[in-house]
């Protein structure tokens, strides 16, 4: 336990990962998932990076992580622009709320 | 300081050749920038935005087309020797950046033709014409840059080029409840696959230390597939598949379809799921290029060919109860994206002929890529024109269409029947040749599935023509603009011929196409940019 | 309200004689019978034998003898002070007495801070020296790699003067990275509530002086010195309001989220080449991320807050501090492309050939890159003129508005502890860090005699070396600047600011990052010749302006403070304490 | 022996923290949950040698992205304390789902066989990221800085009211 190791990352991120699936599931409101998504994203960065640094001993993973917060800020900047329109429309922002479209 | 600096690190340039090769994505890229200049230098004027959209998108067009018939080196990874090659320009990726750029002007076109058509919102579309084709270009974009990776990095960042300003679209009309609505569940729908997808790319880069899927395959072949690498891959395809939109991940697609405007509907329909097909059908040709990965992939294979089989049929299924026809197309879009990923699941078994001779599945998605553009252009171009004349987009706006306007009628029976595959139109040719590659893969089960989805989808196609034909309306003739009505009947022909005299010719194109990446995709075959030495920088 | 009984609060004075005679006797005895512990424990286990030095003296001598010692002698220190109260009280009242205890002051812990940096240079160099082998030892965390014995051998051979097997004993400790970095977080802490105390107390007196009055002048005799302490004890003492809608946890969550990341910024800081917590390789991004942070806790300030004026100022800081950001990181880019590398203390060590070879005279765009940076700075400090989301007039103070005493008092610890971090950073960036302004060349020499060393070791760390005196001094200057512009130009709205940053800020700072890139290619990487000469001749005009505008201001300087008796008025002035 | 202790100490605060975003019912406190993730893994980024990286989580994500975050959830909520329930089944389902998730996915990981490789001895130098990134990562910056471009227009025009 008290070396540390790339299975003690590992497990951090699966954790980290599940909480974030778990807060996609539970949260009705956009932002909320989006919060989730950047969890999942966390965990997969720290993933990246202990793999860099235990396993493959390139930079290689840290050049995926920061392309990865690339993304995760792109997808921020405009989730929120959508969600803002979604409220100005709508008055709300909770998911289950939009219902207009379905069978 | 800074001197020595340099001095250590020679800068590295690509060479002239490798970025002509990349002239599609460049050319794309700068019709982004040109259409953003042109706002600068004379303001927002719809008609300069449009006019550089479609030069970008013809001239994108030509480019690739080169690509095509120049048989120019088929590979060009665009990195130093050390990295993985993270673009791969062949005559694949120019045959699916060429439909692309196509579909970039023929939508284009179709978005011009509706401000003049009288939409409720024609200021607002003028004004904010700009941005819609900065978003419009650069989903495009994202989706050549999805035909052309073989790196895990790339995959996923050309699915979010694509899947980002394609959020920004199908929620462009402001103030409107289901665009807003629409663009609320692809982006969250998105945004989730594409977590899940990024950390199934980090398991299988610390499975197999490396991003490029051609070194990942040679590993596979080795070492097999454990149940991690699994679930990794699983993962990883996820983004993939809801680009697809392949069943467990297609919820978006008819709330998308349905609340997005229709220029962007067609878009989607189409272009986005060429792109997607087109970096499926790479990915799994790549991850089983050896004999032994090839075996190795066979379950993950399996899995594609049941997620297909699936797909089909609740694409089928759902249809049944729309009354919406955008919705009901989108459900037909999610059904043949099923069929083709049936040729998809397909790939990874070991052709018997030597390399460089075409692999009948991947010729079977480029002929079906080819003639589901026409069937689904025209389709939603006659929906449009309805929608445009009656305001409506539901079936009963389609009560005697046959009668109100005879072109528009005949038009769309022709894209209908040819949706269903009724014997002489495109579709019916395409889908036999996808048959066919089903058969020689002995995937007898498959077939069956994809006739049984074929019948039923007679029925909800056969609906629409009913309504057409058979159900009485009064309502006023549809007018629709003759450049529209031209163009919905030159595709209409088109779909006609290439199941009749030009069946022979659209195989061999397609072969052409497929047997050209195939030939220079060898493990072996990998081409690379020479990284020059320090002192040739000088 | 219950009564306050409190020692001190109606009694009779014969009580106060008694509290005081029984104070005095305690801490006298209490005081002599520490040092002769002390001196005891010295003698019986003799340590100070140069003969027979041991590990094992090294905890002895440290809690049995120096500390005793110590405490001893605080303990006297007060009980004299208690004795002699009223003489002390009378001495202190008259100006200059006050003026050279309080100057006095400062400049003895400015020594002490400057001793103990010597005392780890000293640690360093004894685990380099040749005497423990041919390589260097890395400093441990856990295990000594020195005995006492060896830095008592050390001291001898090197240092004789220092020989005392007490000084070994003491150094012992120092090896460790561990009680370095304890060390170095005390200092960091110490320094970060001594900023804000005397940052705030100086802003008063200037923004008296610049409208010509006095500023705080009462507490503490000379000048007010003590104001900003009496009203730090103030606001502990405030009521603690929590308005019963807002956001508890989150309420109370704000201020440290605003305090705590100017602190760490402190971690990256370097003061001096080895005056640095940890000399990270990206210390400029490091400190860049906690800057921007802060605003975090701004935004849940006033979120929290429930206040419509709160979530104004809240939204106008998010504004503006983002968007300020990265004109800020745009020009800070120029002089790292400059110099290559992110790390400060390498930055800093490239303009040590004195005046000329600071970066802010390198070429055209590190000197309009400065003053970019300044302005993007005092946004992104919300100091004024862009001082929107506090402004009294508009916002009643903006996030703040519902927050009082102690939480109240963290908020501008944060803004004081912010506004010195970009004052450094600019420093180390543009104006050649700890760094002497002079060239090597002028640095004193040493003549062995120890009472010349000192002053020599004292001048070249103040004025002709390097040493963070200097580095404080010069964040100094430029945080008066700050405080000058404060109270000199007036606020400016909203769409102003914003204006200024996406219209004017951004554009220039794109242009001139362009301008750098293509220069350096230019002149380091393609070589022309040309480009090499105009560079030079940039160069020196830039040096000349900068000197001129160094004599400028010196002159500004003498002339207001020879007539600051015109400026002030002679009212009053006569007869306030400390005038 | 204190790379454990940082290690514990920081993977505490990201897991606490994670479990605070998603626990917390009130949107904002998720949001300001976050920001610990954020902060524990930079954190664990320094401790695994990638100081620039953990600079840039800090730089980009805790103060530019979620700030974002914060920002889009006060300009959408109405009253300040929003709060959308899902229904206790719902809960308690999702919750051992994702336990199941998680036990799983450790068993997985813990128990893969990882191939053999070579360990990372120092942190990758700034100047050697930033040569990755133009020689080997050329593309992927060249085609996000498109990616950016185009999504800092549609975000603008999105979020921009409609007049």
């Amino acid at each position: 336990m008290l070396t540390i190791g790339l299975n003690h990352y590992l497990v951090l991120s699966a954790i980290v990962f599940s909480l974030g699936i778990l807060c996609m599931v539970t949260k009705r409101n956009a932002l909320g998932i989006l919060i989730g998504v950047e969890l999942v994203l966390n965990a997969a960065n720290v993933n990246l990076v202990a793999f860099s640094r235990y396993q493959t001993g390139a930079a290689d993973g840290h050049m995926f992580a920061v392309f990865v917060i690339l993304l995760a800020a792109a997808e921020a900047a405009i989730g929120i622009a959508i969600f803002m329109n979604f409220y100005n429309t709508l008055q709300t922002i909770d998911v289950d709320r939009g219902d207009e479209l379905r069978n | 300081m800074t001197h020595a600096l340099l001095a250590a690190t020679p800068l590295w340039m690509p060479s002239a050749a490798d970025l002509q090769r990349l002239g599609p994505l460049w050319s794309l890229a700068g019709t982004i920038v040109a259409v953003l200049f042109a706002a600068l230098l004379v303001g927002r004027n719809y008609r300069v935005a449009g006019a550089i959209a479609t030069l970008g998108g013809v001239f994108t067009a030509t480019l690739c087309w080169r690509g095509i018939t120049g048989g120019a080196v088929p590979f060009a990874g665009l990195a130093p020797e050390a990295a993985a090659p993270m673009l791969v320009v062949d005559q694949f990726s120019c045959f699916f950046i060429f439909l692309i750029s196509v579909f970039l002007v023929l939508v284009t076109g179709m978005w011009f033709m509706g401000l003049d058509a009288g939409v409720p919102d024609e200021a607002a579309r003028r004004r904010d014409a700009v941005e819609f084709f900065v978003l419009f270009v650069g989903s495009a974009f994202g989706m050549a840059l999805m035909v052309s990776t073989s790196n895990l990095l790339m995959i996923i960042l050309a699915v979010e080029s694509a899947s980002l300003p394609s959020y920004g679209l199908a929620g462009f009309r402001k103030k409107h409840r289901p665009a807003a609505e629409a663009s609320l569940k692809y982006i969250l729908f998105g945004a989730v696959t594409s977590a899940i997808s990024v950390y199934g790319a980090s398991l299988l880069y610390g499975q197999f230390h490396t991003l490029d899927l051609m070194k990942i395959s040679t590993a596979i072949g080795s070492q097999g597939i454990s149940v991690l690498t699994g679930v990794g891959l699983f993962a990883f395809l996820i983004g993939v598949a809801f680009k697809v939109s392949a069943v467990p991940f297609h919820f978006w697609c008819p709330d998308v379809f349905e609340g997005a405007s229709i220029e962007i509907t067609t878009w989607l329909s189409v272009a986005s799921k060429a792109a997607g097909l087109g970096l499926m059908l790479r990915i799994m040709w790549l991850l089983s290029c050896t004999v032994q990965s090839a075996d190795a992939m066979r379950w993950v294979a399996h899995a594609v060919a049941i997620m297909a089989a699936i797909t089909c049929t609740v694409g089928n299924f759902s249809a049944f109860r729309q009354t919406n026809l955008k919705r009901l197309l989108a459900f037909s879009s999610i059904a043949h994206a099923g069929y083709m990923l049936m040729a998809v699941s397909i790939i990874w078994q070991p052709r018997e002929s030597a390399a460089g001779m075409p692999h009948p599945a991947s010729s079977a998605v480029i002929a079906y890529m080819i003639v589901y553009l026409l069937m689904n252009l025209a389709a939603f171009g006659v929906v449009a024109m309805v929608y445009w004349s009656t305001g409506r987009e539901t079936m009963d706006a389609f009560n005697g269409l046959g009668w109100r306007n005879p072109l528009l009628g005949v038009v769309m029976a022709t894209c209908l029947f040819s949706l269903v595959g009724l014997p002489p139109l495109g579709g019916f040719i395409t889908k036999y040749y996808l048959l066919i590659a089903l058969y020689d893969a002995s995937l007898i089960w498959l077939i069956f599935v994809a006739v049984f989805n074929t019948l039923l989808s007679l029925y909800y196609y056969a609906r629409i023509a009913y309504a057409m034909y058979f159900v009485q309306s009064d309502e006023a003739p549809v007018r629709a603009p003759a450049m529209g009505q031209f163009a919905v009947l030159m595709c209409a022909a088109a779909i006609v011929l290439s199941g009749t005299f030009y069946a022979g010719k659209l195989k061999s194109f397609s072969d052409q196409r497929s047997r050209d990446m195939y030939g220079a995709m060898q493990p072996t075959g990998l081409r690379v940019a020479e990284r020059p030495t320090a002192d040739s920088m000088h | 309200m219950s009564q306050l009984s409190l020692p001190w609060v109606a009694k009779d004075p014969a009580v106060y004689q008694t509290y005081r005679r029984t104070a005095i006797r305690n801490l006298l005895a209490g005081g002599i019978v520490h040092v002769v512990l002390a001196l005891g424990i010295f003698g019986f286990f003799d340590l100070g034998s140069t003969a027979k030095v041991t590990n094992l003296k090294i905890a002895i001598s440290i809690i049995g003898f120096l500390a005793p010692l110590a405490v001893g002698l605080a303990l006297i220190a007060g009980g004299l002070g208690v004795l002699f109260y009223k003489q002390i009280g009378n001495t202190l009242k008259y100006g200059y007495t006050a003026a050279s205890v309080f100057f006095g002051g400062v400049i003895g812990v400015c020594l002490l801070v400057w001793l103990h940096s010597l005392v780890f240079t000293l640690s360093k160099d004894m685990l380099a020296s040749p005497q423990n082998g041919a390589e260097v030892v890395s400093l441990a965390i856990f295990d000594a790699s020195l005995t006492a014995r060896e830095i008592a051998d050390y001291l001898s051979a090197n240092l004789p003067r220092l020989s005392n097997p007490i000084v070994a004993y003491v150094l012992w400790p120092l090896q460790f990275e561990l009680l370095r970095d304890l060390l170095a977080v005390g200092g960091i802490v110490g320094f970060v509530s001594v900023i804000p105390v005397f940052g705030i107390w100086w802003e008063r007196k200037i923004a008296g002086r610049m409208q010509s009055r006095l500023g705080p002048m009462r507490v503490g005799g000379w000048h007010g010195w003590a104001q900003s302490p009496a009203d730090g004890v103030k606001l502990l003492f405030k009521e603690d309001m929590i308005p019963p809608d807002a956001d508890q946890a989150l309420f109370k969550l704000a201020p440290y989220l605003t305090f705590v990341p100017p602190i760490c910024a402190m971690i990256a800081l370097p003061f001096a080449g080895a005056w640095v917590f940890r000399d990270l390789d990206v210390a400029l991004l490091f400190i860049l991320a906690m800057l921007g942070i802060e605003v975090v806790g701004v935004i849940l300030a006033g979120w929290a807050s429930n206040n419509k004026w709160s979530v104004y100022g809240a939204m106008r800081e998010a504004c503006q501090m983002v968007s300020y950001e990265i004109p800020m990181g745009m020009s800070l880019l120029i002089p790292v492309m400059t110099a290559g590398t992110l790390q400060l203390t390498a930055i800093a060590d490239q303009q040590g050939g004195g005046f000329h070879t600071w970066f802010i005279f390198k070429n055209i765009w590190c000197f309009i890159a400065f003053f970019s940076y300044y302005i993007a700075s005092l946004a992104s400090c919300k100091r004024a003129p862009f001082d929107l989301p506090e402004s009294e007039s508009e916002l009643v103070a903006g996030f703040h508005t519902e927050y009082s005493g102690f939480r109240w008092s963290l908020f501008f610890f944060g803004e004081y502890v912010a506004m010195f971090v970009v004052s450094g950073i600019a420093v180390i960036l543009f104006l050649g860090g700890w760094k002497s302004p002079f060239p090597p060349g002028f640095a004193l020499k040493t003549n062995g005699t120890w009472y010349v060393d000192f002053v020599v070791h004292v001048l070249n760390g103040v004025l002709f070396k390097e040493g963070p005196i200097l580095f404080v001094l010069k964040s100094a200057f430029l945080y008066y600047v700050q405080l000058w512009i404060r109270w000199t130009l007036p606020r400016i709205r909203i769409d102003q600011v914003l204006y200024a940053c996406v219209q004017v800020l951004l554009p220039l700072t794109m242009v001139i990052l362009l301008g750098n890139t293509l220069w350096i290619l230019g002149i380091e990487h393609m070589k022309i010749e040309w480009l090499g000469t105009i560079d030079s001749l940039i160069h020196k005009v830039l040096v000349l302006i900068g000197a001129v505008l160094v004599i400028g201001m010196i002159w500004i300087g003498y002339n207001g403070y020879s007539n600051r008796r015109k400026l002030v008025g002679s009212l009053v002035i006569d007869h306030l304490p400390g005038s | 022996m204190l790379e454990a202790l940082a290690f514990y100490i920081f993977a505490a605060v990201t897991l606490v923290s994670a479990i605070g975003v998603v626990a917390s019912r009130n949107i904002v406190r998720s949001a300001v949950c976050l920001l610990g993730t954020l902060g524990g893994v930079a954190c664990l980024y320094f401790l695994l040698n990638a100081n620039l990286l953990a600079a840039i989580q800090l730089i980009v994500y805790a103060g530019g992205t979620l700030i974002l975050i914060v920002f889009g959830v006060m300009l959408t909520s109405k009253s300040p304390w929003v709060v959308f329930d899902p229904t206790r089944g719902q809960v308690v389902g999702a919750v051992i789902v994702s336990i199941l998730l998680a036990t799983g996915l450790c068993m997985l990981l813990v128990g893969n066989e990882w191939p053999a490789g070579t360990a990372m001895t120092a942190s990758p130098h700034v100047k050697d990221v930033g040569t990755m990134l133009l020689t080997d990562y050329l593309v992927p910056f060249e085609a996000a800085s498109v990616l950016l471009l185009v999504v800092m227009i549609g975000a603008a025009y999105l979020a921009r009211p409609e007049k």
